[in-house]
């Protein structure tokens, strides 16, 4: 499927003022959803229009990958790489879940061949090398495939020194491949150090949740590492860090909050400022001083 | 010696050894047959282990690579190694003593020394926080990746850990951040980098000094992306069925040959490490020191592009419609 | 507007000032002398500032540049740059509140910068720690300073502290070594590096981000390598000597210059940078930005070169017999 | 003076065994010392064979820079450079104590010029560029003439491609000297990254006390720090730091011991083993593997 399609189901209204009044007078059911967070009932064409963001609250929704990066860059400018590139099954895991379904079923219910999208953009008209990540896939788990797009992206950016930028979720490993899906860890790292190496500029997005071995791998080598409100960031799930520490977690443990405040990621950033903030950081990244 | 502990799987033969030992007890020359009996006994026993040891299933060799009597990093420091010099801290917050770093002499060779270091005994563990590193830890090892890198010395990384210590403060640290440090360093080493898995390589703590120029596995050694037991919690809510989980994460010594991840096996005696250090240190040295020999007239340059495309190769997937 | 802080040395203008206030709230109709009085009283007391601060003591200056209503570096940010990217953290430990890093545009020329931000208020100042960083400050300045250097980004460091925080953890967690970092960092930064004296600039914790390739310092700016009160507590048990001690030091901007230390002055007007911010923060503007203009053309190789010999001249020593 | 005649006064009698009997009985009075930690009354012939360390507690004496050097490397192979370079008094410095008598003083208790030794010298046949700093010369206190010589120092080991060795103790930052002393620490440790990025080895041993300036600076740039015991070493005067947080401080705070348990230093190494652990380090350093 042309990247294109994925982008066709909505209309990339960007930085609209939330909270605007809305006449639902004459609306069917069903287009009225319940943010999670705040529990007020809000018109989906206004969370759409506000980037998913609840406009009571401010709280940021899940995104799709398709979504992610049609906010983040300039309409009809993403141009996919590597799209025919997909997980197999090769360890014929079978324990709980077969595999080879699960990829199945993840491909069929997202539309997706793989996890992570990557490509060439343009945000604001800087080019860029651009990646996103889908929760929905496996919890965007890191497999070969995801390890390989990635990889590909870094890359990509350094033979073209083109800045990289990529917002990440990840559940963490995936499992299924094995010591295949560690490896990525080391693939990716390897390549985030390169394109550091070449002095390529690279920004990173954290979202939610970003866990487990993508947090301990290529996500947080970033240049500049900036992350959406309130997402979950961490190495260890909370789940185990609670079994392992016999106590209860700290408030707001793991949140992007908490990690600004320990000195892990350089802001916390709204989804709406978002592409605006990129691209002023990639003009600082790539100016050389002028 | 009486060992102390028995793993489930060796339950048959511990207890032929608790009836050689009853044997041994009585009086030889009042019942003439029980030298004889003795003899077949020990030789039933011996049978009985290498049988077992022979086809040890996955989950049996995690068990196995667990084993409180196998061998830790120190043991191999002090018998592999000769002129240490450990080096401490991170140079920021602590020392951990859950990874061991410093210089050392193998052969004719100096190199750096990385290696998750697991107590010997309960005193030792709490000190070494049962090998599972901090991020202090991580920052040390890296601190001497990077010294070996400036000056030109080899590395050599010995693998034992269930895994980078998940906790509340380890986390508010930047457990994560330390681990992908680690990989970034590594990866630019311009000296051979050689991985030594001799017990548990547990996930992003074994890996952060856990892949180089070549992967040696110990025949029990495991290295898995998860543990078993959390894969089984995971995958069915029941951590009983890690054997289950051990068998389809293929992260033994044979599996990561086989799936070209690891480069050799050292074998080990039956009933494993524990039961004849000196053999298995002997095919550590030699299998160290032959893979230094192999590396040390690489140029560096190559070397890391070695290790990158080593990487890249790593993975299996599908390209094309 | 009334102050609510008067420095000692300043205490006739106040009571001036006081007067005129009294003044001001007569009836000006019921008597016709009053206006011509007001008018004369205005002068007197410009007068009298003008003729105090043409003749600042050592020590008098160091109070003007530790005034609580003295411009802070968010406030020079706030004028002098726009497209402002705060960056926070070290990635190690924490983000302080006493160390200002991030990205910025000042004229033409993007740039990182780097200050100790004292508070502007009570809050602000606990928030900050008055301006003393911690050692996650001085990491946090490293981490941008290496960021600047791989981007070729020019560096621009704003001074006011009364120097890094004496603290157990502070020790703990190797506050030396973290000064020391910086400073190794900053001599290899390869591109501009320009540091401007806006207030307080103590000893070690100055020092870390504040030498370079220029050192602008505000008139009533100060930078030394003791505090005057502690001097003085060492030469004679009594801080209350600190004027003394202040003068021998010989670290106003005035002194600076002559040692070939500093290399210009931003005047500042009678009162002091706070009674009319606008004027200093021009004159900053256009030091900076002309001494941005003349190292931009300065290859990175030869900015390097220079910025060591810089150091490598400063001293005074004796040699041979 | 020549640094031979530095030397002339003791025996350089090195890893002696301690704690061997003493025959006290025809001794005269005075060459009885008292350990300042044991209280124990050592023969203070036992102190001199035994590095200055006390044979009872293993309490380290302080060394003047000569012996520091004595100790370190082989007999009669120091060659002293910069002799020749010493302080003046730049600041015209009055207030206490006024530093040209200061200085004076120094020189003729000491019979040094200043307050570091530095030149070239073999440490078990290893060459190498050596310094030591000595507390006696107004508090090993780093003015321009100490930050010259120690940054020459560190240009000849650059040049020569020499492993450096340097013996620190200070109590900081020289004050009458003003800013050109604290600008010493930008000089050293501007050196010290040169030699650093030469890949040439640079060794620090931190001595009882490195406190200020020093510390703060080159002192603690090495690739391998060692220290010795109960050394106290930090940056802020304890009683500043008790003044600052109103408490008492912890046991063993600022102590080497303390910086170990910290992270801060790779070990803390007896003096009498430290000759063979410079050694055996520099071997390492200076190896490439080989
Ligand atoms: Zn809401
Ligand atoms: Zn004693």
């Amino acid at each position: 499927m042309p990247i294109s399609d994925w982008f066709k189901a909505r209309e990339a209204k960007r930085y609209v003022t939330p909270n605007g009044p809305v006449d639902t007078s004459d609306l069917p059911d069903g287009v009225w959803i319940k943010c999670e967070e705040c529990r007020r009932t809000v018109y989906q064409g206004d969370m759409e229009s506000n980037l998913q963001v609840c406009p009571g609250c401010g709280a940021h929704g899940d995104l799709t990958a398709a979504d992610r990066i049609a906010y983040l860059v300039d309409e009809g400018s993403f141009v996919e790489t590597d799209g025919s590139l997909g997980s197999v099954d090769p360890l014929s895991f079978t324990s709980g879940k077969p595999y080879a379904g699960a990829l199945e079923a993840a491909r069929e219910n997202t539309g997706m061949r793989e996890a992570v999208l990557t490509g060439r953009a343009t945000i604001l008209e800087r080019p860029v090398v651009v990646g996103a990540m889908d929760f929905r896939f496996i919890g965007a788990s890191m497999g070969s495939a995801v390890g390989e797009r990635i990889t590909r992206a870094f890359e990509l950016a350094l033979t073209e020194r083109t800045p990289l930028v990529l917002a990440v979720a990840s559940g963490g490993a995936r499992m299924q491949e094995g010591m295949l899906s560690l490896m990525q860890m080391a693939k990716t790292a390897s390549a985030a150090a390169r394109l550091s190496e070449a002095h390529v500029p690279y920004i990173a997005l954290l979202t939610n949740p970003t866990m487990g071995g993508v947090t301990a791998s290529f996500a947080t080598l970033a240049d500049v590492i900036y992350a959406e409100p309130h997402a979950r960031i961490g190495f260890a799930g909370p789940r185990l860090v609670e079994q392992t520490i016999r106590t209860g977690l700290p408030k707001g443990f793991q949140s992007a909050e908490s990690l600004l405040a320990h000195g892990m990621v350089d802001a916390v950033v709204d989804r709406r400022e978002l592409t605006e903030r990129v691209a002023l950081t990639l003009d600082y990244l790539g100016s050389g001083g002028e | 010696m009486a060992r102390t502990f028995v793993m489930e799987f060796e339950r048959p033969v511990a207890e032929l050894e608790h009836k050689l030992e009853s044997l041994k007890r009585l009086d030889l020359t009042a019942q003439p047959d029980l030298a004889a009996e003795i003899v077949a006994l020990e030789l039933e026993i011996e049978k009985l282990r290498e049988t077992l040891y022979s086809s040890l299933s996955a989950w049996e060799k995690v068990q196995v690579s667990r084993h409180p009597e196998r061998p830790k990093t120190q043991d191999y420091i002090e018998a592999l190694f000769t002129d240490v010099v450990e080096l401490h801290g991170d140079r920021l917050f602590g020392d951990d003593g859950a990874m061991f770093a410093g210089l050392a002499t193998i052969g004719r060779r100096r190199v750096a020394v990385l290696g998750h270091s697991k107590g010997r005994n309960t005193k030792e563990n709490i000190a070494r926080n049962f090998g599972s590193p901090h991020p202090e830890g991580f920052r040390k090892a890296r601190r001497v990746m990077r010294l070996a890198d400036r000056f030109g010395l080899p590395i050599v990384s010995l693998l034992d850990t269930a895994g980078a210590y998940p906790g509340i403060e380890d986390e508010q640290r930047g457990q994560a951040l330390a681990i992908a440090e680690c990989l970034a360093t590594l990866a630019g080493v311009r000296a051979p980098v050689v991985v030594v898995g001799i017990g548990e390589g547990g996930s992003g703590g074994a890996l952060a000094i856990g892949f180089g120029d070549r992967l040696i596995m110990l025949e029990n050694a495991y290295y898995s992306v998860i543990s078993p037991e959390m894969c089984a919690t995971i995958l069915h809510k029941d951590a009983g069925r890690a054997s289950e989980a051990a068998a389809c994460l293929q992260a033994t010594a044979d599996d990561l040959v086989r799936l070209g991840i690891a480069d050799e096996i050292v074998r080990e005696p039956a009933g494993g490490a524990h039961r004849d250090p000196e053999v298995v240190f002997e095919g550590v040295r030699d299998a160290v020191t032959r893979a230094l020999d192999e590396l040390a007239d690489v140029p560096a340059d190559e070397l890391v592009s070695r290790r990158y495309e080593r990487l890249r190769k790593t993975g299996v997937y599908t390209e094309g419609d």
